[in-house]
């Protein structure tokens, strides 16, 4: 229609990049990757509410775009867009995060494997062989992907009974929060040995409640610190060997899709429904600042 | 005679926190008759009426109502209006953001579904019927007020009811309307309507009860008919002592005649937004002026352009000769102008605030916003006051909401006085506002002119503008039309000035 | 004596202070120890405090804070502002942004503080002039911020989540070297203290009440009503500046996105549980005060009962109801009725039905 | 004392404010306001704005806010808030799922349980706030923290509704013949209206006529008006205040039911923030908070006025994320000041002037009426 010869409508809907900083780094690779002079045509929107994301990408199709990029902030609701983008002819890719929906309503989902980050980290923790895991778990917000997959390992340690499920509450990715439950855990005098938070400001918020509390945390003291996404930051902590465990989040999923769109445009087919990127934990002992420059988000 | 009976109520009893409103207070009201109820203000007369219509739950007694056997418990208006009690109470309770025909329908009778034409239609008729100057589709609000309390009126008339309750209705209306109400009034009679009128007005008492039941501080006084009790008695009897002589205001006159220096206040052309026009005016030291003419004829609107209550859009103001600026009440305020406003419930009181904070209110603004009085000199102000004006009231800290209406107008009054104006305007401050309370504050502006106090004196009883004004300013249509002073102060010369021109208007 | 028990038991406080006792009671019977103080050594080295109390006090500190300026707006413009939490997050933003730019020192930190507060305090000036002047009403005026807030913020800070570390920072969010108590209660007491001494020292707190009340009659007096609405705005502003840059200090890093998320809803409801209306008029501050501290026992003792906490929102919800059923005037009524009946004093029930003055509707 | 009737009604006859009140007149500038941004955005931006269904989809997306702020409107007139219908909605559309899917229920079956769920809201919340006098933000805000826990107590984890009969119902689409858009490869479709759209219709429209016609309708605006006035004018302010709430709460729990039809999910999330966004779209459409004033066609127009800001700021093309709150908020910063400015001078007179000739006549008219 109004579109040039040439030039890509994509319509991205994403999740805000105040989110976290791993967000930020995600909407800044989308944005370094589909630009005009790459030949697109950009709409994007950022919302974390699953209703506003539905309607920018029924939006998005009435306004035709060529493809459809979706970063969905709740996982479940999507089909009646997804079929009527496919009914429109538009071509639907998922990143970052998948959702709950038939495979052939999208062409390709390029995801990190939340729930293999959570096997990873667990596993890190496992490898440890502390005497004892008396865990506290700090949730993400409730029903996002991330959250789920982080859980679901941890949780099934808890069932097995290998672990010890201190308190599990959701910070809802707030440090305040974080750090007003472990206060919490501490005034009880409750035991424990393991902070495992979902992501990296909510182990920030536990530690502080730790340094205040006068308990040492970090390689071979009292707590063990885990968190996730990398932000530089964060690294920081692990090379100071403050914290002990950081599992990465990849955010840099656009120019995968860009290579899949390049494929599509010339006619050829895809060859995978779905691309895992590849992701790593940090061990405190094993991290140099050489990783930090490579895998460390913001500045 | 006892078949006769509509309403009975026996042995009442009501307590406030800190006030015995009620005190065994016994009532009668028969078949066919008006019944007055007169007290002093907070005497418990509006209590009374609201514990009859369930607005408030009794402490004791009983209520008895022709064909009901049994005691009647009313919990609240609706049971009232249903046992056909209808009742126009004394602040106008109307919806202000209702139309004047929904306004009178309101809540009465069984439907499901509004009519609108019906309802419209009929309220059109009664409109006509009473001469009411309003609309059926037209929002209270942008009603004068006493549109609105004939409005009121209207709507308890129109019911079809047993007993009729008004409570001072006639305090906003003209002596029209007050006419129009009577023959109303005499029409229901006729009917058979028991009818319970409260007023301050004992001309009107006299004109049209039959019997009247005094209270006097909660305690019932008696009840006497009306041909046996002459008005000195009736007087004595509500206050509890006899009345000063009043003839001696009239002397006094002479001394506040306008003396030649610069005046105190004087404007030309002032005009604001709420269509003043341009008007020229002035006052001297210690002069008494009033400001007459028909309802609506732009009395309020002079002095509110006076005080900078309005925009003012327009003209020069010079306070003791010099050349002023008053945009805001802030400044008339600085520049020892004092207003006290018609519209009590809207303009005056602060209602969740205690009579003290209500009366220190003004002096405090003028004192400045750093320097808040401690609570000791606060409380000495107010009760200075309160024993100077008689206010009653539970407590200093009462909130003033909780007064009688009379009580608060003496409490907004006692805020200016507060101040010690050089200049005070009065905006209709006699309103619902006892007898012997009405003497009190003629004496009172009389007193403040001979300290040197200029003073604005609006009221809608010409009477008591003639008792206490030496000059009178005459308004129509938002224009002054004439100018009285002296010995052309009487009743006939102003109905001549207020008149003649608009004869030849036709 | 007997008189002023008698006005105690009218006054608004009760229930907010017996609902705050009813807390206290219940933790001591799951848990003894749940008050229990101890004097410990933090990673700092400094002598501190620790324990539930401590951590109830300290973690409704902004909350108090937020709940004081909610009051004043309140009781003037007859509204809400609900965007208490969108400016924090902007306040911070700034905060940090001034400490990242410069060596932190203690001259620097408070240049970033008068930063953050000049900034909030335009904010509310923002609103404060849709409220006063162009008679907006306050809720919907401030959801202009609510909406745009958090984006302004993720747009001063350039990107995600900057971090601030210094241990003068540390000082503020946690203790100061030598005070065991933690620096964000004495900051709360300070800010309290001031603002008692500015109602106390001037007439915003009359002046306040009667803009709210009647604001025709407010302006017939001489007072300012837009001037005064404005101003509670303006130290509402403060008020979010102050809480803004706590948070801030707490963990040393700033995540615009969840600062004192929602935390307009709890200033509000703190407000409410005070036992203040939020239709405006009369206000006391110190009502608000116990309410946030209400709202923070509970939610440390939710966490303390480890319920599930997804789960969390339910019983706070069962418990504010709770708290509210019993402060309502009818039901108050009614108990005291029924202690009438049981003790056998019908002489006085008249003085004592304290409501049937009031027309209760 | 003074006396001239005719003279009185002369000048009273004179100054008749005009026959529009201000919530007709609030109403017309919301709708002229949608009409005008709509046009505007076509003529701009095209694209989207020129397929029919983005016009649909502003009511197929937006039904179930549509019902929510209709409920909050009612409530609203009459004095009252109630901020706990995102809750409600996102609780029905749990609940519901569980049911149809867990214990294998019809679809008749989870339309009751949502009006069960709404009304049983309605009905608490109404008692408490209007039997025990306690203030509604506090009860409908405790309403919304339980109907929140309640979700993950009934589901911990979201759901996607599988029921075979409900997700007929949910796909079914009326399609409006003639009218609709070509896809990429070229083939026709119709533009479509979901089921929802016709309920939240309907609702506005039942309302409407409730506000309008109907005694308890009338008696909202006269307790929002003033509550102590209502009572003494024979009002059970109680009941209708009670009424009121219970009617939110059925309409919150309609709301839940069409959110799950048009998504299909159940969330802890669904909803987040509905309260909000009826509130300001009620307040857009011209109701007052403080009471007594209000419709719900404005309320109609007002969802459709905020949701059409959300489409211009996403068609626009901003990139940087910021900008698009940032430009949200100024779009509803420049409409709140236009409403305000615009009543402002209305107030003054300045308006009048240019005020149609009709009202003018009706003016003269009624003048002449009222003299005998
Ligand atoms: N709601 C209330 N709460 C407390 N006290 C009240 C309340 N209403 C009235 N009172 C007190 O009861 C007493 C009687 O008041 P009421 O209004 O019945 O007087 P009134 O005879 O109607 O006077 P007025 O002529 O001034 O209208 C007064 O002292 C008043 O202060
Ligand atoms: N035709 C009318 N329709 C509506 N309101 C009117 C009309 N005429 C006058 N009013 C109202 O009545 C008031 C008349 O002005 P003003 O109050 O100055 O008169 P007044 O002489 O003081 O009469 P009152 O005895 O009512 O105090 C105006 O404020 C106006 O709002
Ligand atoms: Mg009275
Ligand atoms: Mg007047």
């Amino acid at each position: 229609k109004s579109t040039k010869k040439g030039v890509i409508k994509v319509g991205i809907v994403n999740n805000p990049p105040s989110e976290s900083g791993y967000r930020a780094a995600n909407v800044a690779d989308f944005e370094k990757v589909f630009t005009e002079a790459n030949g697109y045509k950009v709409s994007t929107f950022y919302s974390l509410k699953n209703d506003e994301q539905l309607n920018a990408a029924a939006q998005f199709v009435t306004d035709g775009v060529d493809y459809l990029l979706i970063s969905a902030a709740a996982t479940d609701g999507w089909d009646t867009v997804l079929k009527s983008a496919k009914e429109a002819g538009i071509k639907v890719f998922l990143f970052d995060r998948m959702l709950n929906a038939d495979e052939s309503l999208y062409e390709a989902a390029v995801v990190s494997d939340m729930a293999k980050e959570g096997t990873t980290a667990v596993e890190w923790l496992k490898a440890q062989k502390l005497p004892e895991y008396n865990v506290i778990h700090i949730q993400g917000a409730m029903g996002s992907d991330a959250q789920i997959g982080r859980t679901a390992a941890l949780d099934a340690e808890f069932a097995a009974g290998t672990m010890k499920k201190v308190v599990q509450q959701t910070a809802t990715w707030d440090e305040a929060t974080a750090k007003q439950i472990v206060e919490s855990v501490i005034n009880s005098k409750e035991k424990f040995n393991v902070i495992y938070a979902e992501n990296d400001g909510m182990a920030k918020g536990a530690v502080a409640a730790l340094d205040e509390a006068g308990i040492t945390h970090g390689v071979d003291k009292d707590v063990v610190i885990m968190g996730f996404d990398c932000n530089k930051w964060a690294l920081r902590e692990l090379l100071a060997k403050n914290w002990n465990y950081d599992g990465q989040c990849s955010p840099f999923q656009a120019s995968v899709i860009e290579e899949m769109i390049k494929k599509l445009e010339a006619g050829e087919k895809l060859s995978a429904k779905k691309v895992i990127s590849e992701e790593k934990g940090f061990d405190a002992r094993t991290i140099t600042q050489a990783d930090i420059d490579t895998y460390g988000l913001g500045e | 005679m006892q078949n006769d009976i509509v309403l009975s109520m026996r042995k009442i009893c009501k307590a406030f926190p800190g006030v015995r409103a009620l005190q065994n207070v016994d009532f009668t009201l028969y078949k066919g008759e008006i019944h007055a109820l007169m007290g002093e203000n907070g005497a418990g007369k509006s209590t009374l009426i609201k514990v009859l219509t369930g607005v408030f739950p009794k402490d004791s007694g009983q209520i008895h109502m022709a064909g009901i056997n049994k005691e009647i418990y009313v919990r609240s208006p609706q049971e009232a209006q249903k046992l056909g009690i209808s009742t126009v109470y004394q602040e106008i309770t109307l919806c202000p953001n209702l139309t004047v025909a929904e306004n009178m329908f309101i809540g009465r009778g069984n439907y499901l579904f509004v009519n609108w034409r019906s309802i419209e239609k009929k309220t059109t008729e009664i409109l006509a019927k009473l001469n009411i100057p309003a609309r059926a589709n037209q929002q209270l609000s942008t009603c004068s007020l006493a549109v609105q309390q004939m409005v009121a009126i209207a709507r308890s008339v129109d019911m079809d009811c047993k007993v009729l309750i008004l409570d001072e209705p006639t305090s906003s209306l003209d002596e029209n309307e007050v006419a129009k109400l009577f023959s109303l009034m005499r029409e229901l009679k006729s009917r058979g309507v028991g009818i319970i009128f409260i007023t301050h007005f004992l001309e009107q008492a006299y004109e049209i009860c039959d019997r009247i039941t005094v209270l006097r501080n909660g305690e019932f006084v008696g009840e006497y008919e009306i041909k046996d009790l002459p008005r000195v008695q009736l007087i004595s009897k509500m206050l509890g002592k006899e009345l000063d002589d009043i003839s001696a205001l009239h002397n006094r006159r002479e001394l506040q005649a306008g003396s030649d220096a610069t005046p105190v206040y004087e404007a030309f052309g002032l005009s604001s937004t709420e269509s003043a026009k341009g008007f020229d005016f002035k006052i001297y030291k210690g002069e008494v002026n009033g400001f007459t003419g028909l309802l609506g004829s732009g009395r309020s609107e002079s002095v509110r352009a006076i005080f900078g209550a309005d925009k003012i859009t327009g003209g020069r103001v010079m306070v003791s000769g010099k050349n002023v600026k008053i945009k805001k009440p802030r400044d008339a305020m600085k520049q020892g102008i004092g207003y006290l406003p018609e519209d009590r419930k809207q303009d005056g009181i602060v209602e969740d605030l205690s009579v003290r904070e209500n009366i220190i209110l003004a002096l405090q603004v003028m004192n400045g916003f750093f320097r808040p009085f401690s609570k000791n000199e606060a409380e000495a102000f107010a009760d200075k006051y309160i024993k100077l004006l008689g206010i009653k009231t539970a407590s200093i800290d009462t909130p003033i909401r909780q007064l009688s209406g009379g009580n608060q107008q003496k409490a907004i009054l006692a805020r200016w006085l507060l101040t010690n104006p050089k200049y005070l305007i009065l905006d209709e401050p006699t309103r619902g506002i006892d007898v012997g309370t009405k003497v009190e504050i003629q004496k009172l502006v009389l007193k403040l002119a001979e300290d040197g106090v200029s003073v604005t004196f609006i009221s809608s009883e010409i009477e008591e503008m003639l008792r206490t004004c030496s000059r009178l300013i005459v308004m129509r249509d938002r224009k002054i039309v004439g100018e009285l002073r002296d010995e052309d102060m009487t009743q006939a010369k102003i109905m001549h000035t207020i008149a003649g021109e608009a004869a030849q208007n036709g | 004596m007997a008189k002023g028990l008698n006005k105690f038991a009218r006054s608004q406080l009760v229930v907010p202070l017996f609902a705050l006792f009813l807390l206290v009671v219940f933790n001591l019977i799951r848990d003894i120890e749940f008050f229990s103080i101890s004097i410990i050594t933090n990673n700092d080295g400094n002598t501190v405090l620790s324990g539930n109390i401590i951590s109830i006090i300290n973690g409704a500190s902004e909350l108090a804070i937020l709940a004081i300026g909610m009051t004043l707006v309140t009781a003037s413009s007859r509204g809400q502002d609900i965007s208490v939490g969108a400016v924090a997050a902007i306040a911070g933003s700034i905060f940090v942004s001034v400490l990242r730019g410069n060596q932190i020192t203690i001259p620097i930190i408070l240049i970033a503080f008068l930063a953050s507060c000049f900034v909030a305090v335009m904010f509310g000036v923002f609103n404060g002039t849709l409220v006063a002047a162009f008679k907006v009403q306050p809720m919907i005026a401030t959801l202009i911020m609510l909406s745009a807030g958090r984006s302004i913020a993720y747009w001063i800070n350039g990107g995600a989540t900057p971090t601030v570390s210094s241990p003068l920072l540390v000082n503020i969010g946690g203790f100061i070297p030598g005070i065991p108590i933690p620096t964000p209660i004495i900051i709360m007491i300070l800010f309290g203290v001031l603002i008692w001494l500015l109602l106390r020292f001037t007439n915003l707190g009359l002046y306040t009440q009667v803009v709210g009340i009647n604001e025709k009659s407010a302006r017939l007096n001489g007072i300012n009503a837009a001037l005064i609405k404005l101003l509670s705005f303006m130290i509402l502003g403060v008020c979010v500046a102050i809480s803004g840059c706590i948070n801030v200090c707490r963990i040393g890093l700033i995540n615009h996105e969840t600062l004192l998320l929602d935390i307009e809803m709890d200033a509000i409801l703190a407000v409410a549980i005070g036992g203040n209306s939020l239709g405006g008029g009369k206000f006391n501050l110190s009502g608000s005060v116990i309410g946030a501290f209400i709202i923070q026992a509970l939610t440390v003792t939710l966490y303390a009962m480890k319920i599930p906490s997804t789960a969390v929102k339910a019983y706070k919800a069962i418990v504010i109801i709770a708290i509210v059923v019993i402060s309502s005037p009818i039901v108050k009524e009614y108990a005291l009725q029924l202690r009438n009946k049981l003790f056998k004093k019908p002489a006085k029930i008249m003085e004592n039905c304290e409501n049937n003055g009031e027309l209760t509707i | 004392m003074i006396n001239n009737r005719g003279l009185l009604t002369g000048i009273l006859g004179k100054k008749h404010r005009d026959p529009i009140s201000n919530t007709s007149f609030l109403l017309r500038i919301t709708i002229c306001t949608f009409i005008g941004m709509y046009i505007l955005a076509m003529l701009i931006w095209g694209g989207g704005f020129l397929n029919p269904q983005q016009f649909l989809d502003l009511f197929n997306n937006n039904a179930f806010l549509i019902v929510i702020a209709c409920g909050l409107t009612v409530v609203m007139i009459a004095g009252g808030i109630d901020i706990s219908g995102g809750g409600v909605t996102a609780l029905v559309t749990m609940v519901c799922i569980v049911y149809l899917d867990d214990h294998s229920g019809s679809v008749i079956g989870s339309l009751c349980i949502a009006l069960g769920i709404g009304i049983t809201f309605g009905l608490v919340q109404g008692i408490l706030i209007s039997y025990l006098d306690i203030q509604p933000f506090i009860i409908t805000l405790a309403g919304m923290f339980f109907a929140k826990g309640m979700i993950t107590i009934v589901s911990a984890v979201p759901r996607t509704a599988a029921q075979e009969a409900f997700v007929t119902l949910k796909q079914f689409r009326f399609e409006i013949p003639g009218i609709g858009y070509y896809g990429k490869t070229g083939n026709f479709i119709p533009a479509k209206i979901e089921l929802g759209v016709i309920v939240a219709i309907a609702v506005v429209l039942v309302v409407a006529v409730i506000l309008k016609w109907t005694r308890f309708g009338r008696n909202l605006y006269a307790v929002g008006g003033n509550k102590q006035s209502a009572l003494m004018l024979g009002i059970n302010v109680r009941r209708t205040k009670f009424y009121s709430y219970l009617l939110a709460g059925l309409l919150s729990g309609i709301a839940g039911y069409l959110y799950l039809l048009h998504t299909g999910a159940g969330d802890a999330a669904n909803a987040t923030a509905a309260e909000i966004q009826a509130i300001a779209s009620a307040i857009i459409g011209g109701t007052l908070l403080t009471g007594g004033v209000g419709s719900v066609l404005g309320t109609l127009f007002g969802v459709l006025i905020l949701k059409t800001m959300t489409s211009i700021v996403v068609t626009s093309g901003l990139r940087e994320p910021y900008w698009q709150s940032i430009t949200t908020g100024l779009m509803l910063c420049f409409f709140i000041l236009l409403q305000s400015v615009v009543l402002a001078l209305r107030e003054k007179g300045s308006l009048k002037l240019s005020l149609p000739e009709w009202i003018k006549f009706r003016r003269k008219k009624s003048g002449t009426d009222s003299t005998p």
